[in-house]
Formats: structure tokens, C-alpha cells, sequence
């Protein structure tokens, strides 16, 4: 094909249309909303295939696309255009987005059926696709910033799809907010891209790392974790993501679980070349991936929510993709690889969880359920086997991928790299505890169902076809995609031009680490086995060690966000409003009072009398003449 | 007279020096008389000697016109007007404005010694007086007409219209406009035989031996005052005199003095003379 | 001579106000539509003067001279640059939508007497603002400037005095009292008078400096004068030239409004009716950042220069300040006001950062915030008009009854937090840029106002249209025709402006560069190729 | 002796007049005040005109006669309707000047 990149833009476009369509259709759309919707994000599937085989079609290192649509901004010096780059990496994530959209798109056609706003809800999905595909894809930061803000506008508009439930508006307010605050780390980045380098494309940017100071690469480095931060709910602006389960199930597996929050691992491993010439930088990547992948997984070990479970999970997850790209070029490419398998994974588990709520009358309480296997068969199959994936059974995609993750831990050398492996290897044998957990909680043991609002015990049921098939669809991702990226080391080459690529020298050898990581997931596995599958679950949770009472309260970071940043913000705004009022104001209606006071005194010497009057002209006459008298004599 | 020059006379000098001081008394008097008849009195004097000053200093029209119009018309009118309002109403004068004498004291002192630092400090020896001679040369009449038809002809013509004005505001002012028909002496008969209220005249105010007053109700048989018998705009003002309880009392206190005198029933009329005696102080 | 098209623009809504003033009082639907005429046609106008400008000629162009006051060298001297065009064209885009959306805000109550024609004056009062509004941006001489600027608050003291929000008694206590309207009208009162007493004093201090300008200059005509000053033949003493600047400065912070100048602007737009309140905030406070631009800078570079610190200071005060505030609000429109405050901040921040970036951002900072809070608060308007109560805990659940109104609103309201692809987000982040570029520390501080403008924003929409459906708000009428016609230019707008800004940026970028020549000034050099 | 003596006795005249008007309050008796300075006034402009030995002053002085009886005509006009209508002519009663 010759011109593959007049598609890049209709990639974007087409969810885009959707977005439109369905957001000023109105009600008429209402009954092929969401066909449409779904028709949309298939067609961007397809271009991205299309794209993908051209570009398999051309040499490793002449596969990068380029398509400038129109200047955007010029002003002076600042150049912004709308133009797209899509080489191995977008690539990467253009296929996974399309493809995981494409099919939750499809689950959502029936998980949303008895929801009347339906197609509003299709347009946000397509609104979502529309800008995450633009983050990707974008050639510069500013375009990348716009999709990084759009995806957060999404995503605030599907947490709080719910709104009339306050906790869900509450909820995507603060994902908002929250990824704001990270906003700002890029937005401070972009300017200071453009003072130092006088542009902020991606190729001279990264081009002209080697040119300027260290100091200043490590505060870009420094402002694009804050970013990567807010975005990917690494710690510490990681609270948003478990209240963000506020919103429908389809929306945690694709947003928060499979591509939005993942962007923040785009955007290290795009910005490569700042980090690897900045190690102090570096370090703090690594420090913020190896906190939160334990943060994480603590936080999933204690919750009774399923989504709330799955979110701890998607945060550690993501913690260790931090981790991997905050270890050069010996990572980058397996943390694209875990978020790849993560993104099958988790987004079958979420969409395995979304099933089970629609069996049984939205309850989210793990305590509430029990014994679902056989209510539920093929979702038992499809969760069981993306729990497999994600805990690292050999042979599934996540043991491909994490075990690299792992072992390039222990290669960043030093005592770093022995801390770093350590809390890797730690991470994975909770991550297997807590995912038993969920497991044994949902699927086994005897029924704990509740009645619910409306006094019916609830009927688990199967989900029907359309919410099946991107279920099994995904279960194969997670089965199969590990082996086949790590087949040759296919997956690294193929990203290897972009994001370069050097082996780790671990001081451990590569089968030394895979035993550990096998043997500690099944001490996490054996020891939730004894705490859960062997005795029964109370339906009301026990109190617990301080820990866990802590982790419930995910480890306490919301409740110092709310003493320190809300109260300490509502204190300061009180006493403004009251400054504003009393003394700004005040100093200017004090001296307009005291005119008007003065005033007062200075209207009784006019008491009416015409004989006053005439005293006052007189003395005045007398001053007048003293006055020219003095002059004359002067 | 066409000698009047800068040096004056001695005659001159004992002129101003006595006439002078008269004017000051008499300006002094004007604005401290009570009464506002015995002001305009004094403040004609003072014009009289004023008069004289004018034709003293050469200007023999302006002294004549100055006995004719201040004088002659316009201090009368004060006196017109001083008797429309009440010849007999003394001004208090006492201060009711605080510290208004204090100021006016102190202003009036002060411009008085400024004016008179000022004139002082001009330096005007008597060597700076030109004298009227040459100016009078022809006549002080015909000096000024020869000024005022041409000079000032058109300021004189304005002062015309000022005066014509003056009199039309004049009228304005006093005039009061009927805002209804007058009605006639018929209408007015017969509206009272229509209302059949009072149908002869009105009768007269009480008439005394010591008192012939409009402002004294007649009694009536009965010893009560009649309110028809004193005029509404009185009565508005609450300016009648109620003499019915007086003349019984002093009736009652010429009997006890001829009692007294005579001596008779000591006892009784003691008991009843006190009781009255007592009513007739309260 | 060709045909005095600057003049034309202006002359047509002043000419529109009379003829509408001029209805019979029976005749109130007939006024309406002449005024939404007549701005249509000065809307017509002022895309002529867009399409005739030409964006790399003259510096002014169509330039009109005339003398005025020959004796102190007064002209009527007109000319636009490419600040000034776009200015022109947010007013006239503005003008006929907020005579749309105050269709009804003016008609008589039933209490009203038969001789009071409220409906007549409150559409002559619009469009006499807008004619004098058009005209400061076109006035190239000082003094004529100053008239307009001065006369500018005549009417707008009586829009705000006049025409209060009829919706306002539902405040505490009022009902309970039964003072509601007498209480409302104190404070409508009230804020007409602050408004008027704020400007009014900057407007004298003005005055002063134009005086002191003439002393020194010998002329009123920007052109003359910047070019003495430029070819060195007018020499200003230092202290001079900064007092002369400060009394200029004075008059258009406070228009602007800029910290601590700003207290008149909350009770002016929470008083007055959602049109009016877009009126000032989104026109005829433009006039005072405009001028700053034209006149602070292109009369006194040095003394400019000179400032710079301070004002820098004080518009990252009003930044962050603002966006507090607004968050501590408990009314609708107050915050609006406030977050108003602090986008002033961002303009005055970037008019002053002294980069091609930075200026530019200020000067579409000034058009786009001019839609984006006239979307904003028209919409919050027409809820308010609903339910009667500017107070948010009054409302919650609009989203579930009223989806397109809230739909608006929340897009309105994503524009002011400036969310990247619409028009806000572009000049933002130009401000932002320019001043990072040049100040890097006041760049960075300022950022903090993207976070907080979200907070108040969303805060806003949360306690207003979430949650559950208020018992109050349960029968709300959806937007109408009449106010989706209000809404739906400005929302296009927004978007067009966010995708494609380059229109605006070619007429703009060549002012620009004219002014930063005038203060001497060029943009810093990237680190990498200053170190080459 | 000297002219200069008529200023003197002018002046002096004009202050008593002016005090005049300041403490006295019937209305008539103020209005003679009012004429004692202007008669003060002529007096100077007389005395003027000899110093300066032409007949201007004594016009104006003339002149001054005319607006006073004018002023006059008008001022006791007023007095009379205020004291129909007030029934007092004294200046303190209308202080209606007062806010």
C-alpha cells in the first residue's frame, strides 16, 4: 500500500464521528445507538489491522508512518500541528485499544441494554477511543496532551455515568481532579520542552536529549512521572482509581484496567530517550512502579468489593509495567509486553466480574457470593483462566511477561536491582494471594447470596451472547499472547527500533528467577487456599489486623488526602471568601463609610439658617481679602 | 465749587468729623434698635448725612437723588412695609443661633480691620487726590448725562429694564390670584336660607363697660361665651378672650370687699367668702 | 475617500439604540427584533472588516481622520489592527446571543406601570454599549478612547442597576421576611453603585494621565505618539513616563478586574441578569485588558517594562485567588464571577509576560474567554430563571431532567477549565507558555490555576446537575428553541476555535509582533540553540 | 484733613451693615442692613471719583441706587408674601434650606 498513512487520521475519525453522532443525534438514535457505536470502533479495528499489515510489510527500521494534517497553533516560535506518527509502539497500542474496545464495545450492547441512556453511553466509549487513539498516536506532546485530557474527560463522564448516585459523580470528579493535578506535571513538561528545545515534537525532542544539561532532563523526566502519575494511579495520586469503580463494569475493564490508565507507561517508554540520560529520574520511575506494585496489591488482599479487588490488582499490575520502564532499555519493551497481556487479562477478569454482578442484581460484596461455578459456567472458565494468566501459572501470558519484568528488576544491578527484585518477587507472591481470594470467594465455596433492596434473592444466570463472546475472545488473549510475544523474542524486536533494546545482566540466572517467582506464586496461592477455601467466608467481614483495617481504607492515603488537602482547602477557601469580603472589601466600603460619616458631621453645619450662611460667606470674603492683602505685601 | 480739589477745607474737615460720627451712631442705632420702625428711622439719618457727604465730594446730583429716592422713596417704603407687618413688634435680641454673634462679632471686626489695613496700606496721601474740577468743568448734570448717554447708554438702557422688571416681579409677588368666582352678595343670602343654619346676622362680640373688643366672645343668658360672636379667623387663631369666668369672679370678690367692709355675718360668709375666694384664685 | 467602514460599525448599533428606544411602548416584541436586527447587521459589518483586513499590510488599517477638537489636537482618528479586529468580531458574534438570551429578561411585570418601557431601554442600553464598546477598540486617539471608555458605564450602570436578576429572592431569611424584592433591589442598587464607583475612580485617575499625556506629548493621536517615541524625538523622563503609566494601569485593572481591584465584578454580575453579566464580563471588561495592550504598552514600553514584576505578581494573585474563591462560593454566578477574576489574571499575566506566545495567548485568551463564560452563564441564566434560586444547594439532579441544558453547561463549564480541543484550552496554554518562557517560576505557580479551575468547575456541576433528582427541579423544562439558538453558535464556536484556531492566530500574530517591537522586546532563545 | 477719611468712614459703615445683617433677625431690619452697605459703597465710589477726578465712580454709584431700589421693590415684595403666608418676617423661621 502506498499511502498507509492517509488512514492514520481515520483512525481517530471514525470513533470520533461515532462520539458525535451519537452525543447530538438525539433520541432518535436511541435503538441503533449502539449498533452504531460498535460499528465505528470495528472499523477502527479493522483500519488498525489493515495498518498493521502494511507495516509488517515493510523493513524493521522504515516502518515508522507519518501523516501532517494542518498547523494547529503557530505563533512565533511555537509551532503545534495536528499531525500523527505511528510507528511499532503506537502501532502496539492502536491494535489494543481498537481490538479490547471493539469487543467491550460488543459486551456493552448487553451489559447496558436496560439502561436508558444507552447511547449516550456508546458515545462516550467512542469519545474515549476517539482520544486515547490520539494520545497514541499523536507526533507531538501538546497533541498528546489533548488526547491525554480527552481520555480524562472520558473517563469522567463514564465514572459518573450513574450521576444521580453521588458517590459515582463524587467519585468522577475526583479521577478528574486527581489527574489534573499529574496534567499539570505534562502541561509544566511541554513548556519546558519548548524553552530548551524551542519545540516539542517528538524527534528533535528526543533527538536533541544529548545536547542539553542533565539537570534539565531529570526535571522533565521528573514532570513526566508526575504525569504518568495521575494518569496511571501510581502512588501518589493512585486514590482515584478504586472510587472510579463507581462506573459501569465495561468502563473499569477498558479504562481502568486495560488502556486509559496504562498511558502513563506510554508516556515513559515514549520519552525513553529524556530518562535514560537522566538516572535520577530513573530511579524515582522505579521507586513510584516497585511502591505502588506492593501499595497495590496490599490494597487488593482487603477489599470485599470485586472492582475495588480488581483495581488494587490493576494498580500493582501497573506498578510493575512502571517499574520495567523505569529500567531503560533493558525493560521498556517488557513493560509494553505486560500491558499488552495485562490488557487481555484484566479486562477479561473486570469484564468476568461484570458478569457476575449482572447475575447476581449488581451486588459488588465478594462476601455475598460463593459457589458460582456452576451457575455460571463460561464465565468461571474465562475468569479462571485470565486469574491463571495474571498470578503467572507457567505458560500463561502473565508468567511470559512478568517473569521478564522480574529478572530485569534483578539486572538493574547493585543493591537496587536486589530491592527492586525483591519487592517484584513480593508483589507476585500477592498478587497470587489476593486473585485466590477473589477466586474462591466468588467461584467456591457455599452460596452467601443476600437479598437484595427489594427483598429477592438473587438468580445468577449466565450473560448472554454478545457479553460472552468478548469474554472468551479475551480468555484466549490471555492464554495465548504471552507465548506468542516471547516466541523468539518476537515481541522486543518488533518494538526494538523504537524503544532499543539491550539485554539485562541479572546476577541471578533467567531459570533461577522463573523457579522463585513460580514457587512464591504458589505460597501466595497455598496460603489463600488456607485462609479461604478451607474454612468458610463470614458474609460480614471480620475487623482484622490494623493492616488489613488500614488496606480496607486503602492504607489510609484517602483519609490524609482528606484531612490535609480537603479540609486544609475548604479552611483556606472559608477564610478567603472571608478576607475577600472583610478586608478587600472592606478596606474599600471602610473608606467610602467613613466619607459618608464625615459627610454626616460636615451636613450639620448646613442647618438651613440663611444667617449661618451669610457668616460663613462673610469670614470667607475676610479670607479672600486677607489673603490678596498678603499676596500684595508678599 | 468747581474749587473742590485734593486739599480740603477746614470747614470741611469739621463737617465730616461731626457728620460722620452722627452717621456711625446712627448706623450703630439701625442694627441695634428693637424696634424695626426706630432702624429705619436712624438709617434715614445716616442717608441724610450721607446726602450731604455726596455733595460735599462734588457729586451734587447723586446727593440730591440720594435725599429723593433713599430717603424719599425707598426708606418710606420700608416704612410701608414695617407697618403691614405690625408697628409694634419689638424684635428679641436675643441670639437663638449658637455662637452666631461670637462669629459675626469676630468676622465683622475682622473685616474691619482688613478693610481698613487695606485702605491703609494703598497709601493714598492727600497729595493723590485729583479733585473734581476739571471733571465738573461744565456742570456736574451735565458731566454725568454726557457719561451716561454715551459711556454707559447701554447699561443705563438695561437698568430701565431692570426696573420694569422689578415692578412686574413686584406685583407678582404680592398679587393673589382668585382661583374661583367671587360669589355675590345673592348667592350668598340665598345659600344661608338654603342651608337655613343662621338666618339672621351674625350678633356682635360682647361689649363692656371696660372692654369694646372684636376679640371678646358675648355671653350668652346662661354666662357660656357664643362662638358666633367672634370672628373665624380669631377663633382659627385661638386669639379670643374668655371673660365669662372672670366677670363672676370679679363680682364675687366686689361683694366680699363690700362684706369686708360692712362686717356682717363674719362667721357665715367667712366659711362661704374662703371657699369662694379659693375658687376665684384658681 | 472611501466608505468609513469602522465609523459604520459603530455608528450602527448606536443608531439601532435610538430607533429602539424609540418604540412605542406597545410595541415590545417589535423592539426585539429591531435590536437582534441590527446587531445581525453589525455582525455583518464586522466580518467585512475581518475579511478587508489584511493581516500582513499596514499595522492599522482602514483607518478614518478627522479633526475634532482642533484647539488641544483632539481627532477622531479610527484604525484597526489584528487585536482590535478580533475583539470586534467577539462583540458583534456576542451582542445579537445576548439579546437573544435576554428575549424575556426585560419584559414588565405586571406591576410595571403602562409608561415605563423597560423592554425598549434595556435593548437601546445593550446596544449603545455595544456601539461604544466597537468603537474604543477602533479609537486610535487617546482622548476619544477615554470618552468611550467613560461613557461606556452610563448604560452599563443601568443594565446592572435597572435590570437585576428578577430571580433573585430566594436567599435566606428573604422569603421568611417577605422584604425578598425590596432586599434585592438594595443589593442590585448596591452593586450598580460599587460598579459604577470602582470605575469611575480608575476612569479619574485616567483622566489625570491623559492630561499629563497631552503636557508631555502635545497630542491625544497612539500613532504619533509611538512613533515620536520610538524615532526618539518625544523623550519621557522616567518618572514621568511611570506615572503616566500607573494612571492608565489603574483604570484598566479595575476594568480588567485585576486583584485587589476585583470586588465590584462578583456583586455587579451576581445582581444583574445572565445576559448583562455576559455583557460586562465578556465585552466590556475586554476594553480593559485591550487597552493595556494598545496603550500601556504601546505609549510607556520602559515604565511597562518597570512593572512588569508587580503586575505579574499581582495577576498570579488573581489567578490563584480567584479559583479559590470561586471554589468557597454558595451562588451560582458569583463563581463565575470569580473564576472570571482569575481567567483575567491569566490574560493580564500573559499581556505582561512579554513573549509572542504569551500575547497572543492574552489576546485569544480574551476571545475565547469571552465565549466560553458567555456559554457558561447563559446557561447557568436560564436554570437560574427555572427554579428562581442562584444558590447551588438549591439545585441537584438537573442532569436527570433537564439533559440537554446540563449537557451545555458541562461543555460550557469544560471550556473554562480550559480542557484541551476547545478554544480556551489554546490560549491558556499560549499565556502559559509565554510566561514560562520568560518567567519560568510564574509559569509554573500559575499551572496550579488548570487544577483549581477544575475543582470549582466540577464542584459546580456535581452539586448542581448530579445526584439525586431535587424535589424543586423535578418539572424543569428542557432548554428551549429560543435558548438552544443562544447556545449552540457559542458551543460551535468553542470547538472551531479549539480545532482551527489559525484564523485567528494570522490576523493576531502580526500585531503582536508590532507591539513587542514597541517594547523592545524578543522572545527568549531555546537552551539548545542558544547554546549552538 | 485728609479724603482718605471717606474711605475710612465707608468702610467702617460697610462693617456695620455687614454685622448688622448677621445678628439681626426680622427680616425688614436686615434689608436696611443690606442698604446701609450699599450706601457704604457709594460713599467710596464718591469719594473715588473725587480721587481719580473723573465721573465714573459717581456713575456707578448711580447705577448701584437703581439696582437698589430695584432690589428693594422685589426684596419687601417677598417679605410681605412671607409674612402672609409665615406670618412672622423672620429670617431664622425659613430654614427650609436644611436637609
Amino acid at each position: 500500500m502506498d499511502n498507509a498513512e492517509n488512514l492514520i487520521a481515520l483512525l481517530v475519525a471514525a470513533p470520533l464521528l461515532g462520539a458525535a453522532v451519537l452525543l447530538v443525534g438525539g433520541r432518535r438514535l436511541d435503538r441503533t445507538g449502539h449498533w452504531i457505536g460498535t460499528a465505528l470502533a470495528a472499523v477502527s479495528f479493522v483500519v488498525a489491522v489493515v495498518l498493521f499489515a502494511d507495516m509488517l510489510g515493510r523493513p524493521g527500521d522504515d516502518r515508522t508512518l507519518y501523516q501532517h494534517l494542518f498547523s494547529w497553533i503557530p505563533v512565533g516560535g511555537f509551532q503545534a500541528d495536528i499531525a500523527f506518527q505511528l510507528d511499532q509502539l503506537s502501532m502496539t497500542f492502536v491494535l489494543l485499544i481498537t481490538g479490547v474496545g471493539s469487543l467491550i464495545h460488543l459486551y456493552s450492547v448487553g451489559y447496558m441494554e436496560h439502561d436508558e441512556r444507552r447511547r449516550r453511553f456508546f458515545g462516550y466509549l467512542n469519545l474515549f477511543l476517539a482520544a486515547m487513539l490520539l494520545l497514541v498516536l499523536a507526533d507531538n506532546y501538546l497533541l498528546l496532551y489533548v488526547g491525554w485530557e480527552g481520555v480524562g474527560l472520558a473517563s469522567y463522564l463514564l465514572i459518573g455515568f450513574w450521576q444521580h448516585k453521588p458517590s459515582a459523580a463524587t467519585a468522577a470528579k475526583k479521577a478528574f481532579l486527581v489527574n489534573r493535578v499529574g496534567d499539570m506535571g505534562l502541561s509544566i513538561a511541554i513548556m519546558l520542552m519548548f524553552t530548551t528545545f524551542g519545540t516539542f515534537a517528538f524527534g528533535p525532542v528526543l533527538g536533541a536529549t544529548g545536547e542539553t544539561s542533565e539537570g534539565t532532563l531529570t526535571a522533565l523526566g521528573l514532570l513526566l512521572l508526575l504525569a504518568a502519575c495521575g494518569k496511571s494511579a501510581q502512588v501518589p495520586l493512585q486514590s482515584w482509581l478504586g472510587d472510579a469503580m463507581e462506573g459501569p463494569t465495561p468502563v473499569s475493564a477498558l479504562i481502568h484496567a486495560a488502556t486509559m490508565v496504562t498511558a502513563g507507561v506510554y508516556l515513559i517508554t515514549r520519552s525513553g530517550a529524556i530518562f535514560n540520560a537522566a538516572p535520577d529520574a530513573q530511579l524515582a520511575v522505579v521507586t513510584v512502579g516497585a511502591v505502588t506494585l506492593l501499595f497495590g496489591a496490599i490494597v487488593g488482599c482487603a477489599k470485599d468489593d470485586i472492582k475495588k479487588a480488581l483495581a488494587g490488582s490493576t494498580m500493582s499490575q501497573i506498578g510493575y509495567m512502571i517499574l520495567a520502564a523505569g529500567l531503560g532499555p533493558i525493560g521498556y519493551a517488557f513493560a509494553i509486553m505486560h500491558l499488552v497481556t495485562h490488557g487481555f487479562f484484566k479486562a477479561g477478569l473486570f469484564l468476568g466480574a461484570g458478569s457476575v454482578m449482572h447475575g447476581m442484581n449488581d451486588e459488588v460484596d465478594m462476601r455475598k457470593y460463593g459457589g458460582l461455578r456452576k451457575y455460571m459456567p463460561i464465565t468461571f472458565v474465562t475468569f479462571g483462566l485470565g486469574y491463571l494468566a495474571i498470578i503467572g501459572f507457567p505458560g500463561l501470558s502473565g508468567f511470559f511477561s512478568k517473569d521478564k519484568i522480574i529478572e530485569a528488576a534483578f539486572a538493574k544491578g547493585g543493591t537496587e536491582g536486589w530491592i527492586l527484585g525483591g519487592a517484584a518477587l513480593l508483589g507476585a507472591a500477592i498478587t497470587a494471594f489476593y486473585m485466590t481470594r477473589v477466586m474462591l470467594m466468588t467461584f467456591f465455596g457455599e452460596k452467601r447470596w443476600q437479598p437484595d433492596d427489594k427483598g429477592e434473592l438473587p438468580h445468577p444466570h449466565e450473560s448472554p451472547r454478545t457479553m460472552t463472546i468478548p469474554m472468551i475472545v479475551l480468555a484466549f488473549g490471555s492464554v495465548f499472547a504471552g507465548g506468542l510475544f516471547s516466541w523468539h523474542e518476537s515481541f522486543v524486536k518488533w518494538l526494538e527500533p523504537v524503544t532499543s533494546f539491550e539485554h539485562g545482566h541479572s546476577p541471578l540466572s533467567a531459570a533461577t528467577v522463573t523457579t522463585a517467582t513460580v514457587a512464591v506464586m504458589v505460597l501466595g496461592v497455598a496460603l489463600a487456599y488456607l485462609q479461604y477455601g478451607r474454612r468458610p467466608v463470614p458474609v460480614t467481614p471480620p475487623r482484622g489486623s490494623l493492616l488489613t483495617r488500614a488496606a480496607r481504607r486503602d492504607l489510609l492515603q484517602d483519609d490524609f488526602n482528606h484531612v490535609v488537602l480537603v479540609r486544609g482547602g475548604e479552611h483556606l477557601t472559608r477564610s478567603l471568601v472571608y478576607v475577600d469580603h472583610s478586608l478587600v472589601d472592606g478596606v474599600v466600603n471602610g473608606t467610602a463609610a467613613s466619607f459618608g460619616g464625615l459627610s454626616g458631621r460636615l451636613r450639620k453645619l448646613q442647618n438651613g439658617y440663611a444667617r449661618t450662611y451669610a457668616v460663613t460667606m462673610f469670614g470667607g470674603t475676610a479670607v479672600l481679602i486677607a489673603a490678596t492683602l498678603l499676596m500684595r505685601a508678599v | 465749587m468747581s474749587a473742590l480739589a485734593a486739599a480740603t477745607s477746614t470747614g470741611e474737615a469739621v463737617q465730616f468729623w461731626v457728620l460722620g460720627t452722627v452717621a456711625v451712631v446712627g448706623a450703630l442705632c439701625t442694627i441695634l434698635m428693637k424696634k424695626a420702625v426706630h432702624s429705619a428711622l436712624c438709617l434715614a439719618a445716616t442717608m441724610i448725612i450721607l446726602a450731604v457727604f455726596y455733595l460735599a465730594n462734588g457729586a451734587y446730583f447723586l446727593g440730591v437723588v440720594q435725599i429723593v429716592v433713599y430717603t424719599g422713596a425707598i426708606m418710606m417704603l420700608f416704612l410701608f412695609v414695617v407697618m403691614l407687618v405690625g408697628v409694634t413688634a419689638a424684635d428679641s435680641l436675643k441670639e437663638t443661633l449658637k455662637g452666631q454673634r461670637w462669629l459675626a462679632a469676630l468676622c465683622g471686626i475682622g473685616f474691619g480691620v482688613l478693610l481698613v489695613a487695606g485702605i491703609g496700606h494703598a497709601s493714598l496721601g492727600p497729595g493723590s487726590f485729583i479733585g473734581l474740577g476739571e471733571a465738573n468743568a461744565a456742570g456736574n448734570v451735565d458731566g454725568l448725562a454726557a457719561l451716561i448717554f454715551t459711556k454707559y447708554v447701554f447699561a443705563f438702557e438695561i437698568t430701565g429694564a431692570l426696573l420694569i422688571t422689578a415692578v412686574v416681579g413686584a406685583m407678582v409677588l404680592t398679587h393673589r390670584e382668585r382661583t374661583e368666582r367671587a360669589r355675590t352678595q345673592r348667592e350668598l343670602a340665598e345659600q344661608r336660607v338654603r342651608e337655613g343654619k343662621h338666618l339672621p346676622p351674625l350678633p356682635a362680640p360682647g361689649v363692656y363697660a371696660r372692654h369694646n373688643a372684636v376679640d371678646i366672645a358675648g355671653l350668652l343668658p346662661d354666662g357660656t361665651p357664643s362662638e358666633l360672636t367672634v370672628n373665624k379667623t380669631l377663633r382659627a387663631r385661638g386669639q379670643i378672650r374668655d371673660v365669662s369666668r372672670e366677670a363672676l369672679n370679679d363680682l364675687k370678690a366686689l361683694e366680699r370687699r363690700s362684706e369686708e367692709r360692712l362686717g356682717r355675718d363674719r362667721d357665715a360668709l367667712d366659711r362661704d367668702g374662703r371657699r369662694d375666694g379659693q375658687e376665684a384664685q384658681r | 475617500m472611501s466608505f468609513p467602514l469602522l465609523t459604520a460599525t459603530a455608528a450602527l448599533p448606536a443608531l439601532g439604540a435610538i430607533a429602539t428606544a424609540a418604540v412605542p411602548a406597545g410595541r415590545r416584541t417589535a423592539a426585539k427584533w429591531l435590536a437582534l436586527l441590527v446587531s445581525l447587521g453589525t455582525l455583518v459589518l464586522a466580518a467585512v472588516i475581518a475579511v478587508r483586513f489584511e493581516p500582513g499590510g499596514d499595522r492599522y488599517q482602514l483607518t478614518e481622520s478627522h479633526a475634532w477638537i482642533a484647539d488641544f489636537g483632539v481627532r477622531y482618528e479610527l484604525g484597526v489592527d489584528g487585536i482590535a479586529v478580533a475583539l470586534i468580531a467577539l462583540t458583534a458574534v456576542l451582542i445579537p446571543v445576548i439579546i437573544l438570551a435576554g428575549w424575556h429578561d426585560a419584559d414588565p411585570l405586571e406591576t410595571d406601570s403602562q409608561r415605563w418601557r423597560p423592554t425598549q431601554g434595556f435593548f437601546a442600553l445593550i446596544l449603545s454599549v455595544e456601539a461604544m464598546v466597537i468603537l474604543s477598540f477602533e479609537a486610535t486617539d487617546v482622548f476619544l478612547f477615554y470618552i468611550l471608555f467613560e461613557a461606556m458605564l452610563i448604560p452599563m450602570y443601568f443594565l446592572i442597576g435597572g435590570f437585576g436578576d428578577r430571580a433573585a429572592p430566594a436567599r435566606q431569611g428573604a422569603a421568611a421576611t417577605g422584604g425578598g424584592e425590596e432586599n434585592a433591589a438594595a443589593q442590585r442598587s448596591y452593586a450598580a453603585v460599587k460598579f459604577l464607583l470602582y470605575n469611575l475612580a480608575g476612569g479619574l485617575i485616567m483622566l489625570a494621565a491623559v492630561i499629563g499625556l497631552y503636557v508631555v506629548a502635545g497630542n491625544f493621536s497612539l500613532t504619533e505618539i509611538a512613533e515620536a517615541r520610538a524615532n526618539g524625538t518625544l523623550e519621557m523622563a522616567t518618572n514621568t513616563e511611570r506615572l503616566l503609566f500607573l494612571g492608565f494601569f489603574f483604570a484598566f485593572a479595575v476594568k480588567a478586574p485585576l486583584w485587589p481591584l476585583h470586588t465590584w465584578l462578583p456583586n455587579a454580575m451576581g445582581e444583574s441578569t445572565a445576559p448583562v453579566a455576559v455583557l460586562i464580563t465578556a465585552v466590556v471588561d475586554k476594553v480593559g485588558t485591550f487597552a493595556m495592550l494598545r496603550f500601556c504598552l504601546g505609549l510607556f514600553p520602559e515604565a511597562s517594562e518597570w512593572a512588569t514584576p508587580v503586575i505579574l505578581a499581582l495577576a498570579l494573585i488573581s489567578i490563584v485567588y480567584g479559583a479559590l474563591l470561586a471554589v468557597g462560593q454558595r451562588d451560582i454566578k458569583r463563581l463565575i464571577a470569580y473564576a472570571s477574576i482569575s481567567h483575567f489574571g491569566f490574560i493580564i499575566m500573559g499581556i505582561f509576560a512579554m513573549t509572542t506566545q504569551g500575547q497572543a495567548g492574552a489576546t485569544l485568551y480574551m476571545v475565547n474567554h469571552g465565549i466560553s463564560t458567555a456559554a457558561l452563564m447563559l446557561v447557568a441564566g436560564f436554570l437560574i430563571s427555572r427554579r428562581g434560586s442562584r444558590l447551588i444547594a438549591d439545585y441537584g439532579g438537573v442532569q436527570k431532567v433537564a439533559p440537554i441544558l446540563a449537557g451545555t453547561f458541562l461543555i460550557g463549564g469544560l471550556a473554562t477549565l480550559s480542557l484541551p480541543g476547545l478554544a480556551p484550552f489554546v490560549s491558556e496554554f499560549l499565556v502559559l507558555v509565554g510566561t514560562f518562557a520568560r518567567y519560568p517560576v510564574v509559569g509554573v505557580i500559575a499551572t496550579l490555576g488548570i487544577v483549581l479551575a477544575a475543582l470549582y468547575t466540577l464542584v459546580l456541576y456535581q452539586r448542581t446537575m448530579t445526584g439525586p433528582v431535587k424535589e424543586e427541579v423535578r418539572t424543569l423544562p428542557d432548554l428551549r428553541l429560543r435558548e438552544l439558538v443562544v447556545v449552540t453558535p457559542l458551543i460551535a464556536l468553542l470547538i472551531f476555535l479549539g480545532v482551527y484556531p489559525k484564523p485567528l492566530t494570522d490576523i493576531v500574530n502580526p500585531a503582536v509582533e508590532h507591539t513587542m517591537s514597541d517594547v523592545q522586546k524578543k522572545d527568549p532563545q531555546p537552551e539548545v540553540e542558544a547554546a549552538k | 484733613m485728609n479724603p482718605v477719611n471717606y474711605l475710612y468712614l465707608a468702610a467702617l459703615l460697610f462693617t456695620i451693615g455687614a454685622a448688622g445683617v448677621l445678628i439681626r433677625r426680622n427680616a425688614i431690619v436686615v434689608f436696611m442692613c443690606i442698604e446701609l452697605m450699599l450706601n457704604a459703597c457709594n460713599l467710596a465710589l464718591v469719594a473715588f471719583s473725587r480721587m481719580h477726578g473723573n465721573l465714573d465712580g459717581q456713575i456707578i454709584a448711580f447705577f448701584t441706587m437703581v439696582v437698589a431700589a430695584a432690589e428693594v421693590v422685589v426684596g419687601l415684595a417677598i417679605i410681605v408674601s412671607l409674612f402672609r403666608s409665615r406670618h412672622s418676617a423672620s429670617v431664622d423661621d425659613a430654614s427650609l434650606m436644611k436637609l
